[in-house]
């Protein structure tokens, strides 16, 4: 690492599971460097920091800000135009802040029905919320208004709700990548605005599989049958995501014959991930038969958004479910 | 909704259906002018993500047209666009976006008049389904903006506390 | 580099100006679509001055690219990207949009006319800022052509092929050429002798030197591309050998084995295992019928063997696959006739004196299975009465829709040869009566003249159930006189049934081999049906005679000529230029997941296994870009229809939909 | 397998016959049949002529009272079939149709999804179903002898036929061939008996019911077997009156064909409904069976 | 349906189109004849059906209802299996007796009148009731006891068979059946209207 002044670093966790976090914190000793390379003025999640101090500070005075998570709530909002504006170079780390992930899977249901499920139907709540209490955006006390977070219809990426620089992308990213994610930056080796830091391949090309002419017949769940390791498992009907996804992973689900779901999302020039995957699979459908096609798919792929746009639906041309009239 | 003018993305291959309208067309034969024809060579040429971007670009509905199965100008390419149409169909119901919107439809170049029905069928239909305003389904409402000013004011009246 | 695009917008006289507000789409195009340096309408784009405007606007302005809102590109495209290449710009860089067959002509509301083109005009602008300059590929052209089917049109091909210095592989599937016209009696209107006017070409064509005959042969497997094709044919064996025999037909009379024939003489005649359809079959090499040959069915026998004068019989003969090279086809696979027995209530198959009309025609024929005699099933009683019924699985929407074409006049022509040939009654059932080419017409009026008594009505059904003493022991043709509105019953001695014109059962089938589609019905489908009726979607490949809709024998001639003309001007030329619509793989980006292998019908994609990547063969891709909506990886390319070009096509068709955009919203809550 | 089974209302009384025969070859070959509970009259053709809504609904009701496990509904009587059939087709094909038929149903608190039940003749049943096999293994007194005519009617092969041809249609033929009988190939197998013309306008009626007499006869047929009891009132019923007012003398049995298998398998003929019809039948089997056939 | 069809706003050849299902390929007849010709009946015909295609085509409305055609016919479905446009003939039959009944245009025909006999047992019993029938159609709608003594002995023979009830089985829920009529009549005539 350079003798360079040093760097201002922030990292910030929006709608995710806080797996990336973990993930920086994986690079293990390299940890130190950074810490040697960088002040880090946000980190909520590991360090102290008051946003207002970030609100004092002169625009793009953060030279790098990794930021996952996708964005839920205002204050979400609020902290993504916050940060990008503070930030020469915002990072949009992990599929939660690149494609939405599965907190973006909420965007098949409406605000809510997701309040529905939490407050009202779910096991744990019921017993205790017996008033159907549901959080309010605005409280009114004898001290005045009170605000929360507004909770959105839709989940946004970063990239939805922001300019960002570059992606890094997984579900959680690979510490190496980070790694090198961070060594670029910090030697000052960009690539162009707007990469994706990673590989620009698919999970098949480190995938040590044995691959055919596809043609399939039936799709199986994997607990439905126990796969050949050698061979290709789209071939046996398993629907693995790695022919449209990004390399990078080292196909470790392949690997432990497991099928690959997607975490990476597209390459570059990929516009709807969940597109291009049924796109590729059902070409490879072996029928001419409308009534069996429908048949293969209903039976094989019951959930096809789950299985198309595990991670991506929010990121997708559609992005959510349509919503039906007013709440 | 009376005067609701759907507005749909026709992709139409280039040896059947799209001379399908062109025969409409030199016939003379009448139909909504709701469908925007966009020539593609081939039925499998049509992706899934043209469809999504379609709708996600304001379309109310898509019409994929080619030759008749067993009957396309590249052997057998109209059988992927049935594979592709009935996942992009499971997907689609899955999002919530009625069946009727999006429709796959066999016309040979000698149909026009089966082509021009097909249009006024799916054009009746989606006027029947309403608009889609797709991009309006992710909008959030007011609340949004008015939250995020709460935010920029709180946190301005906390910074004037004093240390 | 910054785009400058020109658009044109045509009138087309009052085409597209009728229902489209022409003027206002090109003023509107120049205001509101980007990039737009010059936007014009004129009266009609395609003339010469129309074209002169266009390339005077590309040197002077420099434009790159140029949009045309026109009629249909399968019209003009040509046109206007010659224009455009007149003037320097790459003809891809030319879209076409077509204002007046998906616009005007299907719309009578001006208003949402003027906004549907202002839409078409939009996508193709922002289509065209995509495109890319791309080259035709250039391909000489083999000057050897392939005719598939030796009937009328396809010899009339070959002949006028060979005629003109070129050489003809001629593949037919039956042992001798000559097709359905060989069957028949006598032609109309003009009443020769359909043998006189046939044999004659048959044996120029057996002789010449230009022409290699492959009979009893079919087409196995086509491959390659306009200019230089690879076909190959399936040589069935005869089991006589091909050049040792001279065909002195001593075989044929010898064999002791006598079997059915059912297809020359429609199951009306006989012929013997080994043989030759007709007597003047071409070549004159007979085959072995090997499902009927006593030597092949029991292994004793061997007559033929032992009896032929050059020892040409050869048991071990086995089919071989022929291959040649040649540039072009010329498909003229002929019919076959409508199953009568898919009709039930007319009775065909089950009452013994109801004919189809192919066996009628033998039943007529002087060299057919009666000596030309017209009598019942018995072999021996004349009729004294015949029923002819018009449009048999034509004109009804259970068997074939369309109109056969050639039955009314085909009709008439055995209504008067039962007329001249017997004392018959004779009676025509027809719906309308369908007369149109030269010289028909009168032969119609000639027959009303002889006496045939029309009537006008599609037969309900023929039966043997008697009800009155008149009717016992005859066939009853039970119909409604439309023309008076009365129910009639008719009893005849025997009836003949006008039997559809179909496509070959396996039309389908063959045509794929090619490339090319067929109609609805089964006909081969033409390039045009007025302006290019005998070239077919695929280059290089042609269709002449009855497969491509039903005709007569001098428009099927008349078909043969024209397609031959049609490759003599593609081997005059040279060589052919191919539309560099292809797709092609970036290998980097390709990780050999292996989804694009199958989808190729013409073998166009191969994986290389050492590279672990799937590659396109340019010249063996046709441009579907199926493999391109296919790659998961996105790493698949069509050229001219790749994926930003369509993209922006949407956007641009969807100019009036487009929603506001959510960063906008942002940055003036900010 | 478990079929529903639509009586109607000729196999109630007059053609109890044919209801006695179909439920005793029935069991006998394992179709189980399930009797439709509270079916209501199909409407013959009379409601179709007043009105088309009210003829989907009162038919359709049939439709929907079917349970729901099962889906097949075997109906023996001609008119009830393509009834039944039709309604169901109208149903499908003309969704504004079906949605209104729908809306009356609701009105008795049932509702019927097109195309949910197949609707069956008992021919097709036996031939599709049962097939030759299984046929020819119970027959134990075959009909070797006997020349029968088969009669199909109208309205089980025309305008929709269940896989038989609707001008010459052979699946009855094939099934008598099971049994050991000679069947008579005569040409007006699929022509009308005159339907309810013998209401309206009888010399109309007796015209078609002559013919067909006739031409069983000139084809030297023992007996005519139905399909429809509305054929098999008009053939046998009226056969007495034709002959009056022709000068006729036609005395050809007129049996159903559930009957006759009934016979091959030897089924007594009083279980069969043997007896009620109007030209006995049993003299000719007597006559015509050799012996073979006890009277019992 | 395409423009064309719609362009006939109003005429005899729409309403009929319009009261049938499947009824728009009506526009397809070519006037061949194979329904007159293959119909039982046709010899007693005025007009073959054929022959009322042209005249519904060209708006000859009273001639048509007043015709006999649809009342010889026997619903043997011969002129639908085999017209050759696939033209459901006998349902246009039906549709032309139902405007025919709801007009009253009918001439010399008792079908109306049995018909209705008919109906009016299923409206009451849900089955029909065949001994009803013929003495309530022939003595009372249609007053010809004289038909009804030449169907004497048949009928005696028919009821000594046993094949002949003297009363009417009535269902269980005949009111669900009656609450269903009742709908769909209801439904029929605000359609019409």
């Amino acid at each position: 690492m350079s003798n360079k002044p040093k760097g201002k670093l922030a990292l910030y966790w929006a709608a995710s599971c806080g797996g990336c976090e973990i993930a920086v914190l994986a690079i293990d000793d390299k940890i130190l460097k950074v810490a040697e390379a960088f002040d880090i003025v946000l980190w909520p999640c590991a360090a102290d920091g008051k946003v207002h101090d970030i609100e004092k500070m002169a625009d793009q005075s953060i030279d790098l800000c990794l930021f996952n998570g996708g964005i839920r709530t205002s204050e979400q909002e609020y902290m993504a135009q916050l940060l990008r504006r503070k930030s020469k170079v915002l990072v949009a780390l992990g599929s939660c802040a690149n494609e939405g992930c599965i907190p973006g899977l909420g965007n098949l249901n409406t605000r809510k029905e997701v309040f529905d499920t939490v407050y009202k139907e779910g096991s744990s709540t019921v017993p205790e919320n017996p008033q159907d209490v549901r959080p309010q955006a605005e409280t009114e006390m004898p001290e005045g208004t009170l605000h929360l977070p507004v909770f959105y219809d839709t989940l946004k990426t970063l990239a939805q709700t922001v300019d960002v620089d570059y992606f890094l992308p997984g579900c959680p990213p690979e510490a190496e990548n980070i790694w090198t994610a961070l060594v670029a930056i910090l030697e000052g080796k960009l690539p162009p605005k707007g990469s994706v830091i990673g590989v620009n391949t698919t999970v098949c090309d480190e995938c040590k599989r044995t691959r055919h002419e596809k043609k399939i017949k039936k799709f199986y769940r994997t607990w439905q049958i126990i796969p050949d390791e050698e061979t290709c498992l789209l071939e046996q009907g398993l629907m693995c995501c790695g022919i449209a996804t990004r390399a990078g992973c080292g196909a470790l689900c392949p690997k432990v014959n497991s099928p690959c779901i997607g975490c990476h999302g597209g390459n570059d020039g990929v516009d709807d991930y969940g597109a291009r995957l049924m796109s590729g699979v059902a070409s490879v459908i072996d029928s001419n038969d409308p009534d069996e096609i429908d048949q293969i798919i209903s039976e094989g792929i019951p959930d096809p958004v789950g299985t198309f746009y595990r991670f991506s639906l929010a990121s997708s041309e559609l992005r959510r479910k349509k919503k039906v009239a007013a709440e | 909704m009376e005067n609701f003018e759907p507005k749909i993305v026709g992709f139409l291959c280039n040896w059947c259906s799209y001379r399908a309208a062109d025969l409409a067309g030199s016939a003379r034969i009448k139909y909504p002018p709701n469908v925007r024809i966009i020539r593609v060579m081939c039925s499998g040429r049509v992706d899934p993500t043209f469809v999504f971007k379609a709708l996600a670009d304001g379309a109310d509905g898509v019409m994929i047209a080619g030759c008749h199965p067993g009957e396309c100008h590249y052997i057998e390419q109209n059988y992927k666009a049935m594979r592709r149409f009935s996942m992009l169909k499971h997907t689609l119901d899955a999002m919530g976006v009625e069946s009727d919107r999006v429709q796959l439809v066999w016309a040979s170049a000698a149909e026009g008049q089966r082509l021009a029905e097909a249009i006024e069928k799916l054009v009746s239909d989606v006027k029947r389904l309403g608009p889609l305003k797709w991009p309006a389904n992710w909008q959030e409402d007011e609340s949004r903006l008015e939250a995020l000013e709460n935010i920029v004011k709180e946190h301005a009246e906390a910074m004037e506390v004093p240390q | 580099m910054a785009e400058k695009i020109g658009i044109y917008v045509c009138h087309c006289g009052s085409n597209i100006a009728g229902t489209v507000d022409v003027e206002e789409v090109a003023r509107w195009a120049g205001v509101n679509v980007k990039d737009v340096v010059i936007s014009k309408d004129y009266k009609f784009m395609c003339s010469s001055l129309g074209q002169q405007m266009i390339e005077d606007d590309i040197k002077k302005e420099g434009l790159t690219g140029v949009v045309v809102g026109a009629c249909s590109p399968h019209l003009h495209e040509k046109t206007f990207r010659a224009t455009c290449s007149r003037a320097g710009l790459n003809p891809f860089l030319c879209q076409m949009t077509n204002l007046r067959e998906h616009v005007s002509w299907v719309n009578s509301d001006k208003e949402a006319g003027t906004v549907k083109a202002k839409s078409l005009i939009s996508a193709a602008a922002e289509r065209v800022k995509h495109q890319a300059p791309l080259e035709p590929m250039r391909v000489k052209v083999n000057p050897a052509t392939l005719v598939v089917g030796g009937g009328i049109a396809g010899l009339q091909a070959t002949l006028e092929l060979a005629d003109a210095g070129y050489h003809v592989y001629l593949v037919e599937r039956e042992p001798s050429i000559g097709g359905h016209m060989a069957q028949f009696d006598k032609t109309f209107p003009t009443l020769d002798c359909s043998a006189c006017i046939l044999t004659p070409k048959m044996s120029e064509v057996g002789q010449h030197e230009n022409v290699t005959m492959l009979t009893y042969s079919e087409l196995e497997e086509v491959s390659g591309s306009v200019g230089n094709f690879k076909v190959k044919i399936r040589k069935k064996a005869r089991y006589v050998n091909y050049d040792k025999c001279t065909g002195c037909g001593i075989c044929v009379e010898k064999c002791p084995r006598k079997v059915i024939d059912d297809v020359f003489e429609v199951g009306m005649g006989h012929r013997k295992a080994i043989y030759t359809p007709f007597p003047q079959a071409v070549p004159r090499v007979p085959v072995i019928d090997t499902a009927n040959c006593t030597y092949f069915t029991k292994g004793k026998c061997q007559v033929c063997s032992k009896i032929c004068p050059t020892a040409a019989i050869d048991y071990e003969q086995q089919d071989e696959i022929v291959e040649l090279e040649v540039g072009n086809i010329i498909m003229a696979t002929g019919w076959k006739l409508f199953d009568c027995k898919k009709i039930p209530q007319y009775g065909y198959g089950r009452l013994a004196n109801v004919y189809t009309n192919m066996e009628f025609e033998r039943l007529c024929n002087a060299a057919g299975p009666t000596n030309g005699k017209i009598v019942l099933r018995d072999g021996k009683t004349e009729p004294k009465s015949v029923a002819i019924i018009h449009c048999v699985g034509s004109r009804d929407v259970k068997t074939n829709p369309y109109c056969s074409s050639v039955c009314c006049m085909a009709a008439l022509k055995l209504e008067h040869l039962i007329l001249e040939k017997t004392k018959a009654e004779v009676y025509a059932f027809y719906i309308d009566m369908r007369t149109p080419m030269k010289e028909y017409e009168e032969f119609y009026q000639r027959l009303l003249e002889e006496g045939v008594h029309f009537v006008r009505g599609k037969v309900a059904e023929v039966t043997d159930a008697a009800r009155m003493p008149d009717e016992q022991g005859k066939l009853i043709v039970q119909v409604e006189d439309t023309l008076v509105g009365k129910q009639r019953r008719i009893p005849v001695d025997m009836v003949v049934l006008m039997g559809a014109i179909e496509p070959q059962a396996d039309a389908k089938e063959i045509g794929l081999k090619c490339g090319i589609s067929c109609s609805m019905a089964g006909w081969y489908t033409e390039r045009h049906p007025k302006l290019d009726p005998v070239a077919t979607m695929t280059d290089g490949v042609f269709v002449a005679g009855v497969c491509q809709g039903p005709k007569d024998i001098p428009a099927s001639v008349a078909q043969g000529a024209a397609a031959a003309a049609r490759v003599q001007g593609m081997i005059t030329k040279g060589e052919v230029l191919i539309e560099p619509i292809v797709a092609s793989i970036n290998e980097e980006g390709c990780s050999g997941c292996r989804i694009c292998n199958t989808m190729c019908p013409y073998n166009a994609i191969e994986f290389d296994e050492e590279k672990n990547v799937s590659r396109v063969i340019t010249a063996l891709c046709k441009g579907c870009g199926t493999c391109v909506a296919a790659c998961p990886a996105g790493v698949i390319t069509g050229a001219h229809f790749n994926n930003e070009q369509i993209f922006a096509e949407i956007e641009g068709i969807l100019w009036d939909a487009k929603p506001q955009t959510e960063k906008k919203e942002l940055q003036t809550a900010k | 397998m478990k079929y529903a089974y639509y009586p109607g209302c000729s196999l109630e009384c007059n053609a109890a016959a044919y209801d006695n025969s179909v439920h005793e070859v029935a069991d006998l070959l394992g179709i189980k049949l399930q009797t439709l509970d509270d079916w209501n009259c199909c409407g013959a053709t009379e409601y179709f002529s007043q009105d088309e809504l009210t003829a989907c609904a009162v038919i359709a009701r049939n439709l929907a009272l079917v349970e729901p496990q099962v889906n097949q509904l075997v109906a023996p009587c001609a008119a009830c079939y393509l009834n039944l059939k039709k309604t169901d087709r109208l149903m499908s094909d003309h969704a504004e149709l079906g949605a209104k038929v729908n809306e009356c149903l609701a009105a008795g608190g049932l509702n019927y999804k097109p195309g949910r039940v197949t609707v069956r003749h008992m021919l097709d049943v036996i031939v599709d179903d049962i097939g030759e096999t299984a046929v020819r293994d119970k027959v134990v007194r075959p009909l070797t002898g006997l020349k029968v005519a088969p009669y199909y009617g109208c309205q089980v092969v025309r305008p929709i036929a269940d896989g038989d041809c609707t001008e010459y249609p052979m699946k009855m033929d094939h099934l008598l061939t099971w049994i050991g009988a000679e069947v008579v190939d005569y040409p007006v197998k699929a022509h009308c008996c005159g339907g309810h013309m013998t209401q309206i306008s009888e010399p109309q009626a007796f015209e078609l019911i002559r013919r067909l007499l006739q031409s069983a006869q000139d084809y030297q047929a023992d007996m005519i077997l139905c399909m429809c009891p509305m054929c098999q009132l008009n053939l046998d019923g009226y056969q007495g009156r034709v002959n009056g007012f022709f000068g006729s003398d036609f005395k050809l049995p007129i049996m159903y064909f559930t009957q006759m298998l009934g016979i091959a398998f030897g089924l007594e003929p009083k279980k069969l409904g043997f007896g009620k019809e109007l030209v006995a039948a049993l003299p000719v089997l007597k006559a015509k069976l050799n012996g073979q056939f006890a009277l019992s | 349906m395409a423009a064309h069809i719609a362009e006939k706003k109003g005429t005899f050849l729409e309403e009929v189109i319009e009261a049938t299902p499947g009824g728009e390929r009506l526009v397809h007849c070519l006037q061949c004849g194979s329904c007159g010709g293959s119909c039982p009946s046709g010899a007693d015909m005025e007009y073959t059906p054929r022959t009322l295609f042209a005249m519904i085509s060209g708006g000859d409305r009273e001639a048509v209802l007043a015709a006999n055609t649809m009342w010889a016919c026997v619903s043997c479905y011969f002129c639908t299996s085999r017209c050759p446009q696939n033209i459901p003939i006998t349902d246009i039959m039906y549709t032309l007796k139902r405007i025919s009944i709801a007009e009253r245009r009918y001439k010399n025909t008792d079908a109306p009148a049995l018909a209705k006999t008919f109906t009016d047992f299923v409206d009451k019993y849900g089955r029909s009731y065949e001994a009803g029938l013929a003495t309530g159609y022939h003595l009372l709608k249609r007053w010809k006891p004289i038909q009804l003594m030449k169907m004497g002995p048949m009928g005696v023979q028919m009821f000594t068979k046993g094949r002949m009830a003297i009363l009417p089985t009535k269902i269980r829920q005949i009111d669900q059946l009656q609450a269903i009529i009742k709908k769909a009549k209801e439904l029929s005539a605000s359609e019409k209207k």
